[in-house]
């Protein structure tokens, strides 16, 4: 190994509850991914690779939700070995679609799927990683978005802060030259509450914003449920709405409930 | 000034193409009247209007067969003048090369006169002050301006009250007027490559019939404006409005999703953003579109001079109709009523100011 | 010595995570686990009381690798509930879709995850490195697929293009010009592939496999088809919960799937070559023969030749149904719901993917039912680690353990299906 | 040349002034340094992290920029990280001057909080550079605790040269003497004619107000304060819109503005 390649930072990638679809956009830099390569050192990758790398990492990206009392363990140990650690997608940032036990029994739940719910060991709570470990940076997004990701990689790398701005998703929906869904078609969209990072998709395709990216910067949800009430949404539709997988993000879980109160 | 009729507007859209132009006109696309590339009067919007309302925007159909028949399109020519992104910079290992930006000839064909009057405010922005912006004047220099009288203006427009409308009378390369039975469009020449354009095509001079005709339309145009403001004295009483009850009452129904100041045709706000590639070895830095609803646009030492829904509520319209005269010397307003459409929840300013008031 | 015990903890290059533990005792085994301790997610538990149209974009979580089959076996299961049938053009548009995915999942299971077994590599990365030309050519095949999801539904992972009825809005035939000039050369790239990994060193191993796959009348079954069995069986995807029942394993963590009431069957490359080699492309045909394949295939090292066929078959496909494209006229046929039970199977890129829900008189999920791929393979797996190791309980600990590895990969388990992967507390001892 | 294109200088010399400050001088890589104002600023771009506005504090021999930044964040930090030799980005300067000549013949008041003197600095100089055509000159500066002060050298010049410079400080450590708490107490400690005085003010927002407030109570025209305000800047050429204050584009309109202007501005919550 040359001292070159011994300097390279150390990149490691950890997986809690999740779909594996966030630390596979990582490999889904398919132009990015060789220059990566030879950038940093792709320490710890269980998805992509064998070799396990010996920590310290310089940078630790972490998918997936706290969702059993070993993971729970775990992430401590993650967060000993890295330098920074940023956690990417919606688990990570926020408990994901599997936070939705926190409104129900977990114990029903894992009846409801399994025979012998006894085997399983299962936190009551599906907790994003910030709410066990002090965390660097939060990526948001159901999935995370691939320009993000290497901004965040690009940005620690070069020492700024990640261009990764918390305003609403309505700024990219107009710069990307969206028409707005929302006033021109009368469809639902939480594009005004959710933080933009993907590129204004949904609206691009003709359908309201689902929030996969979670609340902006200062949401102001009581004046968007106004508006969509009057778009001809229930109070159950706004509870779900708001329900998905960023549930339990401060915003989002009081705008539930505020539905929820209501209904 | 030279005024001339035609009977269609095929030859116009030839001539300009074979002149260099990408033609950029309405069309109707997910359900609005973009504007958008066209090819042909065959991509215009025969027989289609709109109804706007606050927070609420619908096509309409009708068998008139009127091309303009409609009001402002969600798209101004910002996008044009101030394209939502641009990189200015690149730095490559020790060199910073300026970006050579793109200045296509493009022929905006049916902007509105409250347009006409943006591109104007837009110019004093970037090409007025002591800092011109060259690639600006670039870009504004490829552009065609192919304006359009208003015949029905919408359910949101009040650029009666804002002095720029609805009729063009200044900033043009071609002004139209379409006319009825028969139809047929009243074409004014507005400069020189205006001028070269119309004697490309087929047509004949204007008559008084012709004249009049328009002269009545944008009359009826202005009489059945929308919405209005009192701007009398607008340059002192907003500012110092600034503890008003209302900022709180139109805050709780604020977004902040800043998409009144992205729909703005003057809204010039911006920031900047570096990129970095994986090696570090080249930095592109580029400008976008920003806007003061956002929180990071007024941070200073760890916090947000604007932190609340209110104080960025009450920037926006202060700026826009009162403190952009001691700016830019005319007001950020032109009247246009976009933002009133475009705002998801419908906030009017209109009616903000006069509750304000 | 008498005692040996395998133990991979973290296995890698699969989508998820599993362990294994093997014990043996005087050359027998005695225990043999592959253990998925991918945390419960409770899917089928948080569905219920969801709308009848959020399953598509809920359900593409389970898995972040094949989203778009999860999507399209509960858009089935719900449109035949609700008495609707998607055809025509929209249907092309799913397919397409569809063929994206598998170009994009297989391309990387062949290059990232597999092929560095044969190379004798610890990453596709590391393989690059002397292999540069194929990972250039595995990149651009990726790229090619997921822009063809991308275009289609938006982004690479969880589109957001797909609904109940077919999609938000379509694309207009000049959009997929250019994605057809990227798959053809994707399509040549897929022929590469095939032939370079036909000639790598395969493990002299056939098992005799008990396939599942669905079966088309048209096509080579991927976005819908009737449930069949190798030796002849079919039934309606409606009878699938009377001949596929899951079970959690006594004493185990496991769920297994049995099929008429026998454990051990195989989903996936294998099954659905095998059952409808017939229906492949022209194209890929040849490419099979070339590389060597028979009509049947029971050696899993060799699925990674398999899969690139079914790399060329995608390729082949997508690019005929953009040929043949014209819009339709509307973006989705409307989809009321009606209170019934639905099923819905495709085959994901790992194997065949059941949904079924029923439907409340309110419109919301009643219950639901997930059967994913690698569910169904678990068991079929501990069997092939079992025949596989039987015989070679001699070679050294290290070795064994790398064969053991190889061979959990050859079938691509999706561990983050983890509608049903249970947790498990491995004998540390 | 488009107003946002920086124009490459070398950092010549880099000296650590106290934990988290340091002074750069700037030269640029072709020609002269454009001439300055006191009060002005530059945009300064460290490559791939970003651009901020800095005050110049003066002007080296070789013609340079003399500017002293302190790590607040991810530019500050790697301007202040900057090496000799390194390539940074400048472009400027920007901004309204405090028009020390037009207090000639009066009594001048210097007041200055924290990194605030990094702007005043060339003010004093200039007071300094002719110090004859001034009435009494006092340079009043609050600061953190006594190692945080700035140019402590030219402090003690300054003071030799007739200006009554008097420094207090927030957390005193064992060896100081001098006065504790906020600048303002110092403004009772100083001596000068409030109809014939002008002030020059930079520093916290709170600080800058209260001093003004202060000289106002003791008959100091408003009009002849002066501060330097901040607002985040994107552009300093009046493009990006981010320096609004009210009326004021404090990039062209600023940061030198009189009290009498900002007053008003000041006392609105979050304008
Ligand atoms: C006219 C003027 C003169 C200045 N002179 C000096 C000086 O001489 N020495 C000095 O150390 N500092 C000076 N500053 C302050 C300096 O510009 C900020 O500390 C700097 O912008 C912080 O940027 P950063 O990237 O390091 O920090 P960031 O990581 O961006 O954030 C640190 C904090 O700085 C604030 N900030 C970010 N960008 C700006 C901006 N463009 N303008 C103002 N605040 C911002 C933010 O509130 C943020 O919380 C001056 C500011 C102005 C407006
Ligand atoms: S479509 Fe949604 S995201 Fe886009 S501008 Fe409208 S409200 Fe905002
Ligand atoms: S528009 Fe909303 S739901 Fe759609 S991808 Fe973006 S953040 Fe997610
Ligand atoms: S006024 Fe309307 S459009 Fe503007 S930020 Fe507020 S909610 Fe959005």
């Amino acid at each position: 190994m040359s001292a070159a390649e011994k300097s390279r930072p150390k990149l490691a990638v950890w997986k809690f509850a999740s779909c594996d679809g966030c630390q596979l956009t990582l490999l889904d830099c398919e132009d990015e991914l060789l220059p990566l390569a030879s950038t940093v050192e792709i320490a710890y990758f269980l998805e992509a690779s064998s070799a396990i790398g010996p920590g310290p990492y310089d940078l630790s990206l972490v998918e997936g939700s706290i969702t059993t009392p070993q993971d729970a363990e775990r992430i401590r140990h993650v967060r000993r070995v890295s330098r920074r650690l940023v956690t990417i997608g919606a688990c990570a940032t926020a408990g994901g679609i599997q936070a939705l036990r926190d409104f129900a029994d977990v114990r029903e739940f894992a009846a409801v799927v399994y025979a012998r719910p006894d085997y399983i060991a299962t936190l009551e709570r599906s907790k994003p990683i910030s709410a066990h470990v002090p965390v660097d940076f939060e990526l948001r997004g159901c999935p995370i978005d691939k320009r993000q990701l290497l901004e965040v990689i690009t940005a620690f790398l070069a020492g700024r802060r990640p261009v990764v701005p918390g305003h609403s998703v309505c700024v990219e929906c107009k710069a990307r030259g969206n028409i707005c869904v929302l006033v021109a078609h009368g469809t639902p969209c939480l594009g005004p509450v959710t933080q933009a990072g993907c590129g204004a998709l949904c609206p691009a395709f003709n359908r309201g914003c689902y929030g996969c990216f979670g609340p902006t910067e200062t949401p102001n949800t009581r004046a968007l449920n106004a508006q969509l009430r009057r778009l001809g949404m229930s109070d159950p539709d706004l509870v779900r709405v708001y329900r998905t997988f960023n549930a339990t993000e401060e915003p989002f879980l009081q705008a539930s409930e505020e539905a929820e109160g209501d209904a | 000034m030279d005024v001339v009729v035609l009977q269609s507007l095929e030859p116009l859209i030839e001539a300009l193409t074979s002149s260099g132009y990408t033609v950029v006109g309405p069309r109707v696309e997910d359900g609005a009247i973009r504007m958008a590339e066209i090819s042909s009067g065959a991509d215009l919007p025969a027989g289609v209007g709109d109804v706007q309302k606050p927070g609420r925007y619908r096509l309409t159909s009708g068998d008139d067969g009127m091309v303009f028949g409609f009001a402002a399109s969600p798209d101004s020519a910002k996008r044009y003048t101030q394209p939502p992104r641009q990189t200015l910079v690149r730095v490559r290992d020790e060199a910073i090369e300026e970006v050579e930006q793109e200045a296509p000839r493009v022929a905006l064909l049916g902007l509105r006169a409250c347009d006409l009057a943006a591109v104007a405010v837009q110019d004093r922005v970037f090409a007025g002050g002591r800092h011109p912006d060259p690639a600006y004047l670039r870009r504004r220099e490829a552009l065609f301006l192919v304006a359009v009288n208003c015949a029905v203006p919408g359910g949101t427009c009040f650029c009666v009250s804002m002095g720029t409308g609805p009729k063009a009378v200044a900033g043009f390369d071609l002004a139209i007027t379409e006319l009825a039975s028969p139809h047929r469009f009243l074409v004014e020449t507005g400069s020189e490559r205006g001028g070269e354009i119309v004697a490309l095509i087929p047509h004949h001079p204007a008559t008084s019939v012709d004249i009049d005709a328009a002269e009545e339309v944008s009359r009826t145009a202005a009489s059945r404006m929308g919405r209005q403001v009192d701007t009398d004295g607008i340059q002192e009483w907003l500012p110092a409005a600034h503890d008003s009850p209302r900022w709180a009452d139109v805050a709780s129904r604020c977004l902040s999703c800043t998409n009144c100041t992205m729909v703005c045709p003057t809204c010039f706000c911006s920031t900047v953003e570096d990129v970095t590639d994986l090696t570090g070895q080249v930095t592109e830095r580029s400008e976008r579109w920003d806007s003061c609803f956002t929180l990071d646009f007024s941070e200073v030492s760890g916090s947000h001079v604007r932190s609340s829904g209110l104080a960025r509520y009450r920037q926006w319209l202060t700026h826009k109709f009162a403190t952009w005269y001691d700016q830019f010397g005319t007001s950020g307003c032109v009247g246009c009523g976009r933002c009133i459409t475009w705002c998801p929840t419908g906030i009017d300013v209109t009616e903000e100011l006069a509750c304000i008031r | 010595m008498t005692h040996k015990t395998v133990r991979l903890g973290g296995l890698s290059r699969v989508e998820g995570e599993a362990a294994l533990l093997v014990r043996a005792h005087d050359g027998r085994i005695t225990d043999l686990q592959l253990n998925i301790y991918e945390p419960p997610r409770f899917f089928e538990a948080l569905l219920r009381g969801r709308s009848y149209d959020e399953p598509p974009d809920i359900t593409a979580r389970i898995c972040g690798i094949c989203p778009v089959a999860y999507q399209m076996s509960a858009c089935q299961a719900i449109e035949a509930a609700c008495g609707v049938d998607v055809s025509g053009p929209l249907r092309d548009l799913r397919l397409l879709l569809y063929y994206g995915e598998w170009i994009e999942s297989h391309t990387l299971h062949v290059f990232l995850l597999h092929a560095p077994d044969f190379l004798g590599y610890d990453s596709g990365m590391a393989m690059a490195v002397h292999h540069r030309d194929h990972m250039e050519r595995a990149l651009a095949l990726k790229k090619a697929g997921n822009e063809l999801v991308a275009t289609l539904g938006g982004r690479a992972i969880h589109p957001v293009n797909v609904r109940l009825g077919g999609f938000y809005r379509v694309p207009r035939r000049q959009e997929l010009a250019p994605l057809a000039e990227q798959l053809r050369r994707a399509r040549e790239h897929a022929i590469t592939t095939a032939a370079w990994v036909a000639g790598f060193d395969f493990p002299d191993v056939q098992h005799d496999y008990r396939f599942l796959a669905l079966r088309h009348p048209d096509e080579y079954a991927i976005l819908s088809g009737t449930p069949t069995v190798s030796e002849g069986s079919t039934f309606p995807v409606q009878q699938w919960p009377a001949h596929v029942v899951e079970e959690q394993v006594p004493y185990s963590t496991a769920v297994h799937a049995r099929l008429d009431g026998a454990g051990g069957y195989l989903v996936g490359a294998l099954a659905r070559y095998a059952i409808n080699f017939d229906r492949l492309s022209p194209l890929a045909r040849a490419v099979a023969r070339d590389a060597g394949l028979e009509d049947v295939c029971r050696n899993p090292f060799q699925s990674i030749v398999v899969r690139a066929v079914e790399i060329v078959h995608a390729c082949d496909e997508a690019l005929r149904v953009i040929d043949a494209y014209t819009e339709p006229d509307t973006p989705a046929v409307p989809v009321e719901p009606v209170a019934g039970t639905g099923h819905g199977a495709s085959e994901a890129p790992r194997g065949t993917l059941y949904h079924r829900y029923r439907i409340d008189e309110n419109g919301l999920i009643a219950d639901a039912d997930i059967v994913p791929p690698t569910a169904q393979n678990q068991a079929r797996i501990e069997m092939d680690l079992h025949e596989l190791i039987a015989p070679r309980l001699d070679l050294p600990q290290a070795e064994l353990a790398r064969l053991c590895e190889r061979a959990v990969r050859n079938h691509d388990p999706c561990i983050s299906c983890s509608a049903h992967f249970l947790d498990l507390n491995i004998d540390a001892r | 040349m488009h107003p946002m294109t920086p124009a490459p200088f070398r950092v010549r010399s880099r000296r650590p002034v106290r934990a988290d400050t340091v002074s750069l001088t700037l030269e640029p890589v072709e020609g002269p340094c454009p001439p300055f104002l006191p009060g002005q600023f530059t945009m300064i771009y460290a490559r791939g992290v970003g651009e901020i506005p800095i005050s110049i504090s003066g002007r080296t021999r070789a013609g340079g920029y003399l500017q002293t930044i302190r790590a607040v964040g991810a530019v500050s930090r790697a301007l202040c990280h900057a090496r000799r030799g390194d390539l940074v980005g400048v472009r400027g300067p920007y901004g309204t001057a405090w028009d020390v000549p037009a207090a000639a013949g009066m009594d001048v008041v210097v007041a200055a909080g924290g990194l605030g003197l990094a702007a005043l600095r060339p003010v004093v100089r200039e007071l300094v550079a002719h110090r004859s055509r001034y009435g009494r000159i006092s340079l009043i500066v609050g600061t953190r605790a006594p190692m945080t002060l700035l140019y402590p050298r030219d402090l003690a010049r300054w003071s030799h040269a007739g200006i009554d410079v008097q420094v207090t400080v927030d957390h005193p450590d064992h060896a100081w003497q001098g006065p504790v708490g906020l600048v303002t107490r110092l403004v009772d400690r100083i001596v000068f004619e409030p109809r014939r005085t002008a002030a020059f003010v930079c520093g916290p927002e709170a600080m800058m107000c209260a001093v003004a407030d202060d000289l106002v109570r003791r008959g100091v025209p408003a009009a002849r304060i002066v501060l330097s305000l901040e607002r985040n800047m994107k552009c300093g050429v009046g493009r990006c819109g981010h320096c609004q204050l009210g009326p004021l584009l404090l990039c062209l309109d600023g940061p030198v503005v009189s009290y009498e202007r900002a007053a008003r501005l000041l006392a609105v919550k979050e304008l």
